[in-house]
């Protein structure tokens, strides 16, 4: 998979334009089982990553991605800052400059444990894990973009009856069964907005 | 020198006030710095603020962070995980609350107790 | 009627912010009253104001006041000695962090939780 | 002991005398091993009182006891507060309005009991009730006023090596031995102002 320079600009253009059209979605998950700010975040992370555009894409896919994550780290200001950006980071570490399927489904895998570790959390939880995690499995059984982003969209969705043990939406308890989770949604929306992109290109 | 304090709430009112609360106990006898809030003024945390808090209490003999909620402490182990090489082990987060927690370890810390103690005293708070 | 939230700090900063931090996670659906400062204004606690606090927060379901050091926590017990006699027995100090006991308090509050249940979640925070 | 409404007035004023005259000094030991604000809540405190000294003298002694005791509770604002008001609340249930010296010793020490239940705590922690065990002891072996104004005294001086237990001082773990307990003190202050009137009087 060649993910060239410009190619790098649309997935960040992508994925800004979709936080910015589902921030008030975002807002209301997070209104309801935490403390409705997961919208705003993720909308100051996207949008400082999209600033930085042009100098972005113009660096080689790891630093491109260390770059990102290092901006959302330094913008998004929730408990989910970190982990997104933990993410972008360890995914630029993990790959080369062209990284074949297997090389980015084991890079996914790499920095899905690193957001575990940063939020001493598993999937099962109710968090952004219980997307990443099917969607590494489906990396690695090398499904299509389409099919993952659908993996991604049915994984948010089966949040909806979990109860959460990580974040604020754990001081709910068993009211918190029943919403889908803010971070698991933001992921889904992340992962579909960079499959859009892929999918009209080579897959 | 004796160990730093730095409080990192979601709250710009808790943290300050916080820092109120450990100034009247310790004077200036302990580097003290706090920050609440995040990047757009909202009830959150700010790695970029934090380290820059870190920074601002520093000593020799390391600084003490009291955080809030999660998003605070997640924050503030970036933040650590930023600084420099030669200062990153000597900058931790209690497991104690914010506010009484500030107190009590700022009390150990006027004492001239190493980081490890001051940590542990703060800690023991949280299994009381 | 959901219980009750009153905080009780030494600093009105403190007081305020931590309220703010509760407003964020369930708005209005809990009767919530805080107050911070002794009479002269300084860091400490007024039972007079405490008292204020938690008949501003009543509810039938009872209170849980959230102390920080101390004073605040014997001024609490204080007012709560002076309320009518019907509401004296719903009015419970939780032994809890101040700032995060009062958002997990709460969180648990909104849910329509007892004030036993209440009190007990946010006392499970020290025993952690 | 014939409390008359002149007494209680002179009793009041040179307990609020004696605090001004003070207060700095309690200041002092509260910011060597507390907060510092010991010697102004003392004041706030006692001024309240002196201010309505009129209102209080006129009422017989059990309801100025305890109209002394809410004018502390509801201004002083410290943990001692509540201790003090304490006090001064359950002397006044105790005593009737003219007690012998037994009566006196026993609501004494009942008043001593209320305030160790408020603040959890007993004798050799370091506190004032290292001053009113002492006291209540010299009471019961019918001590002179002068007598047990020096037991107070040297029950003060003797919270000099202790190390605190209770209150913020217990903060400071060992490096509160050195230094007298604020709280020790004004308690040692009031007991001598009360002792000197009543010294001066038929004792
Ligand atoms: N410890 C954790 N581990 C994994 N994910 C977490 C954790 N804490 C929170 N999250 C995720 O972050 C989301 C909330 O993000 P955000 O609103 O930015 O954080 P905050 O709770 O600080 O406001 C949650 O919906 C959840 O998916
Ligand atoms: N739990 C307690 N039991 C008995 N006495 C106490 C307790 N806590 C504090 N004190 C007394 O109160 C004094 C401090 O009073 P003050 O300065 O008004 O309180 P604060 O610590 O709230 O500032 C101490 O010196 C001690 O004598
Ligand atoms: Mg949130
Ligand atoms: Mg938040
Ligand atoms: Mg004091
Ligand atoms: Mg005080």
């Amino acid at each position: 998979m060649q993910i060239d320079s410009a190619l790098r600009r649309r997935l960040i253009e992508e994925m800004a334009a979709t936080v910015e059209a589902h921030c008030q979605e975002l807002t209301e998950l997070d209104q309801a089982i935490g403390d409705g700010d997961h919208g705003t975040g993720m909308k100051r992370g996207f949008d400082a990553v999209l600033a930085h555009a042009d100098k972005l894409a113009d660096q080689p896919l790891p630093a491109a991605l260390r770059g990102i994550g290092q901006t959302l780290v330094m913008s998004m200001g929730g408990a989910s800052g970190p982990l997104y950006g933990t993410f972008f980071l360890e995914l630029g570490k993990a790959l080369d400059e062209n990284p074949d399927r297997a090389a980015f489904a084991a890079g996914f895998a790499r920095a899905m444990a690193a957001v575990a570790a940063r939020g001493k959390s598993e999937p099962g939880q109710k968090t952004l894990l219980d997307v990443l995690a099917p969607v590494s499995a489906a990396l690695a059984e090398n499904e299509t973009p389409a099919g993952i982003a659908r993996v991604a969209a049915e994984a948010a969705e089966a949040t909806v009856p979990m109860q959460a043990l990580r974040g604020r939406a754990a001081f709910l308890g068993a009211r918190s069964v029943g919403h889908m989770d803010p971070g698991a949604r933001s992921a889904s929306l992340i992962i579909g907005a960079v499959c859009a992109v892929l999918e009209g290109t080579s897959g | 020198m004796n160990v730093g304090i730095v409080i990192v709430s979601h709250s710009p009112k808790v943290a300050e006030g916080a820092a109120d609360m450990v100034r009247q106990m310790v004077g200036d006898s302990v580097p003290l710095a706090y920050t609440g809030g995040d990047e757009a003024g909202g009830l959150g945390t700010s790695v970029a603020r934090i380290l820059d808090a870190i920074n601002a209490a520093w000593s020799e003999a390391g600084v003490a962070v009291l955080v809030d909620l999660g998003g605070a402490e997640t924050n503030s182990e970036m933040a650590i995980e930023m600084l420099p090489p030669e200062r990153r082990e000597r900058a931790v987060i209690c497991n104690a609350p914010i506010v009484e927690g500030a107190v009590i370890a700022a009390a150990e810390a006027s004492g001239g107790s190493s980081l490890a103690k001051v940590q542990a005293v703060a800690d023991e708070l949280s299994s009381q």
